[in-house]
């Protein structure tokens, strides 16, 4: 693939002025990829973008304060890092990115479901990218996919596939799939009534396992070893296993990203239980946006819920 | 707004009394464009005689009407008589109150149903049609006469019901008879009490109260007291016989607004109805049209003298060329 | 932790609709509650020994006092805690006062919610700490805003005391709307006679330093340390030059200004002196009337003047002071009574306002002291005062009373018979009020000696008819309408709070209620203190007032802000926010929001870190809300605080 | 710890102390009757109001949340309530997505004078939830066991 060698020459050229470089490589199955972290030309070698380039490598930026790193970075990952860099939580200067044109990621639930009968995903032994389509090498044969059936949900609504605020940018620029986001998703989960919306967050969060695999994907949660989840000054959350201070720590985390979160869907994949996290946070966005036309991680002021306006146009004051 | 069509509810006095009104306000109507639709069958508002003794016989009289109306399909009512809005007006507001509106609805066997209106004449002219649209229409402006325009007491009163214009100090009939071409004295009397139906029980009073309005118009100098209202019309003209028994020295006509603006818009005697007045409006024009003449000549002055001045800086700068240039030569 | 719950009766005004006994029974099994009973008068002497000697006998550690409002009384229990030997902060009140047993008649329902609020209560107070204020020093300067009677009366009392003060004004001149008046009620006697003197020693006094024509631009700081920037606006004289000679006012060819100090009554110059006896007395220019910045051809006071301070380029020019305290002082000003169109709504020239009327009868104002019509100059016979206009009105949006009025009309009825011997005064009153000493006996006066005809009832109209004005109301009294043919009509226009007053409120950070009047801490007990400390009011912009009341809270207000500005050092409240240095992971989203620049970013062992400036946060806790790990707490109202009153109350 | 059954339902507000708190106090000064059912917790300003205490409460079995702060311009610390608004709306538009009906949350702006408007805001919000009912959202509640146990 000509691109994934142009990167490497990209990352290979940038790579001496930093401490480390942050891409893809090879994950413990062939349909896994998983976060490689290149310091040397060997390390560069193993790198692999494209379809299974899943993780979002801004994750690692707040841990690794101190040294300029350099990060491969999907349209996506490209706003975490900004709404940290506009958060003063990282320093842009100390960060090299490194940009591609990304025409979707995988989702290993729907290929999982899409294999089904044929054969199981870790029987896969590799993948290459046809046009729309990816082919698999499966014990039985060639498995042909179209990608935009097993593309993550997320892809399906992008705004900004390219990394505009790259270092370097690697390729053509892919064209915007959507030119803005409706909400159709939350529309349509709001077609419920109060009642059923009720019902089903009870009995999603009732097989959460408290795990906090979540949290520890978010690459905006930097709270880390504080986070008010265990800890008993303030004492938010006790240790229960209930569904409310299941459903209580989900609604922490959302309110925690109001106006800061980028939609990167980490913590839905993250999730070993397949609980739609993502919901509760794009429900914030959608207000976020509607309010203060704010875009987490693409607007460079400051995000909207650490200022004010005296007069809020958009916000209308009930009457008594 | 042209083209717009109302529910007409002449009130009883535009049957009787008040004929002149009721003509000229058809005629104005038509040519301004307002299609006016009676009300079929429509009985009295509920005025005076019912809402002095029950309210609430007095709102199913004012309910029967929209109910009339509702049937032939209308929901906006016009009413030249401000003492009809009010009464109508004050049925509707009532009538929002579920318990009052339940007597009402025993009395008269119909439910009314909610998105009725009301406004009187004067407000349609000035506020929907408007008065741009008015002066187009000026066949014969009322250039030279002198008028007072008389509201009354209901017209703009009470505020929260009537909402049309400042309760206290009113000006559409005022701008409304400017646009006319006529000329509107500063009425200081204009929504003072002109004794209204207390000259029935009280005799006195009127003569006491509307002399008070007559005899105000006539020191400021004006032509006619220009009127709204049907009783006020009645106790200021066809009482003023009476009125000058007890010392007012001279007559001044009392006509509607809608009559002048009849004459104005060039309609026929028929239409502005004039004769039916019991005082004599031909005085008063005759004023005003002598009135014009000079204001005419004045105006034939000032552009002559205008003229001759302009000439003169002419000549003057043409001469002090001349100067200059003969200056350059020499 | 040990604690005693006390449930006050208030007398029958929580005891009438709450049962006070079965709220401390059932307190008895709220978590840790070592000791709990009702009690008749908690505050009074008798009920804060019984919680002391409770506090002792049963080794409390902490109390509750279920009673009426902590705005009212918190300060006077956390002093009995701590006579007792506790932390004043190991104490909490419950609401049942003014939240409970005055708002509803049910008792069982009253007497549940009690004990509900109590048991919040028990829950905060569970983790209550023990707090110690820290002491800061204190800048010992008081400013005071407006310089009419009242601030004037606080300047000098404060200043006499040794205080330096600032005295702010936004007029050219102090005097404020008592230097209008003519005399005063109800000794009659001339009010610039005993303003004058007070005006002149604000001039001369070496601890005062006055800038008229300023206004306050903007205020930051807390008790002690305000940061003040007065905004002292261009006159277009240098007034260090401006000797008040007032030649340039003689020569200026502008003669159709509006003269503001005049009410309007007769036009003045584009440049000018308010009145002769003016403190500053200086020139300043009224732009929107001066040929010069209008036409840019004039300079006639320019070269007149013989000092040369006429300055065209002058720019308004900002003073920073440092202050303790303030006194604001902004008096009041008239409605627009216009919308009476009853009343002509301002057509007619011969009804004027009762200030109009009062410039009219002073011998500085602009008739020379002689009463005339302003259509025609004539002198007036039958002169009729209406009171109430604007005032006690709903139907106007005020309904409040103005409460000079009655008085001051009266005093002008009195005047206008002195003027002029062969007057008759008609006075339209809805009541006399003429609560004081000596003002009814001032009103009968009036009626008696100078045989001014009250008529009680509302005039309804008033009109002009040839060269008299009709005047038609009503007299209730006699149940008759009544007209009277009028020279003049003296309106006694109601009265609200000063133009601009709301502004000055938010700036101040003091509440103002709809009129603007500010907000004063308790209408019976702290009536010149506001909820901001260090800010004190006198005078009319608290409510409106006569100048008997408004110079004694001048008085007051200085007497506040010496005991204030009195102490070297003044004690922090503790109630502050603190960072858990552990927790604190450097987002800076604390230091971003703090509206008084109290957080600041220390670095320690190289990580940044959030660290609280003790003696600059005014604890909103705004911080405490933002961040998200809870690394930063408002003490005494933490988020554990706060979490464990909601589970007081959740139903799971 | 509860209401009173069939009488009362769970409210409960938070107001600051400078003005909202004080407006209530004047209410209560005024003698305007108000419902019972408003349990009150004092915060020193809307802007120490963090969203989640709402929807602990909510959560925890309010059936309506409360907030008032003083009216924007006239904070007691300047800006809080500025804060206050932007987080608050947000919540409010967030509820639904969880099932809850918005109109149990409501916040608005009381200062220490209003005391009839307090009055007024008081009795309105108490009837708006008094007519919404009972919030059924109670997760833990005995029926949810049940309820869950057939969805696993």
């Amino acid at each position: 693939m000509a691109i994934q060698d142009d990167i490497k020459s990209a990352i290979a050229e940038a790579l001496p002025g930093l401490s480390c470089v942050i891409g893809w490589g090879a994950g413990p199955e062939a349909l896994r990829a998983a976060p490689l972290f290149m310091r040397d030309a060997a390390d560069v070698d193993k790198f692999t973008a494209g379809f299974l380039a899943v993780n979002n490598p801004a994750l690692f930026l707040p841990s690794l304060k101190g040294a300029k790193v350099g990060l491969v970075v999907k349209g996506c990952d490209a706003r975490s890092v900004g709404q940290l860099v506009a958060e003063n939580l990282v320093s842009r200067e100390a960060i090299h990115l490194i940009g591609y044109p990304c025409r979707g990621v995988i989702d290993m639930d729907k290929a999982t479901a899409a294999l089904e009968g044929r054969c199981e995903p870790g029987e896969v032994k590799g993948l290459r990218e046809e046009n729309e389509d990816i082919v698999l090498d499966a014990p039985g044969g060639e498995i042909r996919l179209a990608k935009k059936d097993v593309a993550a949900d997320k892809c399906a609504r992008c705004r900004y596939p390219n990394a505009e605020s790259a270092d370097v940018f690697v390729g053509e620029k892919a064209a915007p799939v959507v030119e803005r986001d409706d909400y159709a998703d939350l529309a349509a989960f709001e077609n419920m009534a109060l009642d059923a919306r009720k019902a089903f967050w009870e009995k999603e969060m009732s097989r959460c396992i408290r795990c906090y695999a979540c949290r520890n994907a978010c690459p905006l949660c930097v709270c880390r070893d504080h986070c008010v989840a265990s800890s008993r000054e303030p004492h938010w959350l006790t240790q229960a296993d209930g569904v409310r201070d299941k459903l209580f720590f989900q609604l922490i985390h959302a309110t925690h990203l109001a106006g800061r979160c980028t939609g990167c869907g980490e913590c839905e994949r993250a999730c070993p239980v397949g609980i739609p996290l993502l919901t509760l946070k794009r429900a914030f966005s959608r207000q976020v946006e509607g309010l203060f036309g704010y875009t987490a991680g693409i607007d460079r002021s400051t995000p909207p819920l650490l200022t004010f306006k005296l007069e809020e146009p958009a916000i209308k004051e009930r009457e008594w | 707004m042209s083209g717009a069509a109302f529910g007409y509810f002449p009130g009883c006095s535009g049957l009787g009394t008040s004929l002149e009104y009721e003509r000229s306000t058809r005629a104005v109507c038509r040519e301004l464009g307002l299609t006016l639709w009676d009300i079929p069958d429509w009985n009295c508002c509920g005025s005076t005689p019912a809402h002095t003794v029950d309210p609430v016989l007095s709102a199913a009289l004012s309910a029967r009407v929209f109910a009339q109306g509702a049937r032939a399909g209308i929901r906006d009512v016009l009413t030249p008589c401000p003492s009809c809005l009010s009464n109508l007006r004050n049925a509707l507001e009532h009538m929002e109150d579920e318990l009052f509106a339940a007597r009402v609805e025993a009395l008269t066997e119909r439910p009314l149903e909610a998105g009725h209106s009301v406004k009187s004449v004067l407000q349609v002219i000035v506020e929907d049609v408007g008065l741009d649209k008015v002066k187009e229409r000026v066949r014969r402006p009322l250039t030279g006469l002198k008028t007072v325009p008389y509201y009354g007491c209901l017209m703009t009163r009470p505020e929260k019901i009537m909402r049309f214009d400042d309760p206290e100090n009113p000006q559409s009939m005022d701008l409304l008879l400017q646009a006319l071409g006529a000329q509107v004295l500063p009425f200081p009397l204009k929504v003072d009490c002109c004794g209204g139906s207390l000259g029935i029980p009280v005799r006195d009073s009127v003569p006491r109260l509307a002399g008070r309005i007559l005899e105000l118009a006539g020191e400021l100098g004006a032509d006619m007291v220009v009127v709204a209202c049907p009783l006020c019309q009645m106790n200021l003209d066809l009482r003023q016989g009476q009125i000058r028994t007890r010392g007012l020295d001279y007559t001044i006509p009392v006509p509607y607004f809608t009559q002048l603006m009849a004459y104005a818009f060039g309609l026929g005697d028929e239409e502005a109805a004039f004769k039916l007045l019991a005082e004599d409006v031909a005085p008063a024009f005759s004023c005003m049209r002598r009135r014009a003449e000079e204001i005419k000549a004045e105006e034939a002055r000032v552009a002559a003298l205008a003229a001759q001045k302009a000439a003169a800086r002419a000549g003057r700068g043409a001469q002090s060329r001349a100067n200059g240039a003969a200056g350059g030569e020499a | 932790m040990r604690i005693g719950v006390f449930i006050c009766h208030c007398g029958s005004n929580i005891a009438g609709t709450v049962d006070c006994a079965a709220v401390a029974s059932k307190a008895r099994a709220y978590p840790d509650v070592a000791y709990s009973t009702d009690i008749m008068y908690a505050c009074a002497e008798p009920g804060q020994d019984a919680i002391i000697a409770a506090i002792k006998e049963h080794l409390l550690t902490g109390v509750v006092v279920a009673s009426c409002t902590p705005r009212m009384h918190e300060p006077t229990f956390r002093k009995t805690v701590e006579r007792a030997g506790l932390n004043r902060y190991m104490f909490e009140m419950a609401n049942i006062r003014e939240h409970v047993s005055w708002i509803g008649k049910d008792i069982e329902a009253n007497t549940n919610k009690a004990a509900e609020l109590v048991r919040m209560a028990v829950s905060k107070l569970r983790l209550n700490r023990e707090l110690k204020p820290k002491s800061f020093p204190v800048t010992k300067r008081l400013l005071v805003v407006g310089g009419g009677v009242a601030g004037i009366q606080a300047a000098l009392d404060a200043a006499d005391a040794g205080l330096e003060v600032i005295m702010v004004e936004k007029q050219p001149t102090i005097g404020g709307k008592m230097a209008k008046l003519d005399k005063t009620f109800p000794t009659v006697d001339c009010s610039s006679c005993i303003l004058g003197p007070r005006m002149v020693d604000v001039a001369q006094h070496p601890n005062i330093t006055l800038y008229a024509y300023s206004e306050v631009d903007s205020i930051s700081g807390y008790v002690g340390n305000f940061d003040v920037k007065i905004r002292k606006k261009a006159s277009y004289v240098d007034w260090s030059k401006c000797t008040g000679c007032g030649l340039c006012t003689e020569k200026c060819p502008s003669k159709k200004s509006y003269d503001r100090f005049n009410e309007g009554v007769g036009p003045t110059t584009a440049i000018i002196i308010p009145f002769p006896q003016a403190i500053p007395k200086k020139a300043s220019i009224e732009r929107e009337y001066c040929r010069q910045f209008n036409t840019g051809k004039c300079g006639v006071c320019a070269k007149v003047c013989p000092t040369g301070a006429i300055d065209y380029g002058m720019q308004d020019e900002f003073i920073d002071a440092k202050v303790g305290g303030i006194v604001a002082a902004t008096g009041y000003d008239l409605m627009d009574w216009t919308v009476y169109q009853e009343y002509g709504g301002g057509r007619y020239p011969d009804v004027v306002t009762s200030l109009q009327y009062e410039r009219m009868l002073s011998a500085s104002g602009p008739t020379g002291g002689h009463i005339k019509r302003p259509s025609d100059g004539e002198e007036p016979k039958d002169v009729v005062f209406i009171q109430c206009v604007g005032s006690r009105d709903v139907s106007v949006g005020r309904p409040y009373c103005s409460g000079f009025c009655c008085m001051y009309t009266a005093k002008q009825a009195i005047l206008t018979k002195d003027h002029i011997p062969d007057s008759r005064s008609y006075v339209f009153y809805m009541d006399i009020r003429s609560p004081g000493k000596g003002y009814d006996e001032f009103t009968r006066r009036v009626q008696e000696e100078y045989q001014a005809r009250y008529i009680r009832g509302r005039v309804s109209m008033v009109y002009p008819k040839g060269k008299k004005l009709i005047v038609r109301g009503a007299d209730t009294l006699m149940g008759a309408q009544v007209e009277i043919e009028a020279d003049l009509v003296v309106l006694a226009v109601g009265a609200e709070a000063a133009e601009g007053a709301p502004h000055l409120a938010e700036k101040l950070r003091i509440s103002y209620d709809s009129y603007g009047f500010f907000m004063e801490g308790h209408p019976k007990l702290r009536p010149v203190e506001t909820n901001t400390a260090g800010v004190f009011l006198a005078g009319a912009c608290q409510g409106l007032k006569d100048i008997p009341s408004s110079v004694a809270q001048g008085s007051a207000a200085a007497a506040k802000a010496l005991a204030l500005l009195s102490r070297d050092m003044l004690d922090s409240d503790p109630q502050i926010a603190s960072v858990n240095l552990n927790r604190c992971v450097g987002c800076r989203k604390c230091i971003e929001v703090c509206p008084f620049k109290a957080i600041q970013e220390i670095d320690l062992r190289g990580q940044p870190k959030a660290e609280v400036i003790e003696t600059v946060c005014q604890g909103c806790g705004l911080c405490n809300a933002t961040c998200p790990q809870g690394a930063i707490q408002l003490s005494h109202f933490t988020d554990n605080q706060l979490l464990a009153e909601v589970e007081a109350l959740c139903r799971f | 710890m509860s209401v009173l059954k069939e009488k009362e339902l769970r409210v409960i507000g938070f107001l600051c102390n400078w003005c909202s708190y004080g407006g209530a106090d004047t209410a209560g000064v005024g003698r305007f009757a108000q419902p019972t059912d408003l349990r009150i917790v004092r915060v020193p300003c809307s802007g120490r109001i963090n969203p989640l205490f709402v929807l602990k409460a909510l959560l925890g079995g309010a059936d309506g949340v409360l907030v008032s702060g003083c009216h924007p311009r006239d904070c007691h610390y300047a800006e809080g309530n500025f804060y206050a608004r932007r987080r608050l709306e947000v919540l409010k538009g967030f509820l639904p997505v969880l099932g809850i009906d918005p109109r149990r949350f409501e916040y608005t702006w009381v200062s220490a004078s209003e005391g009839q408007r307090w009055q007024h805001v008081v009795t309105t919000f108490t009837a708006n939830i008094h007519a919404l009912g009972p919030a059924s959202f109670s997760p833990d509640a005995p029926e949810l066991e049940i309820l869950n146990a057939a969805a696993r």
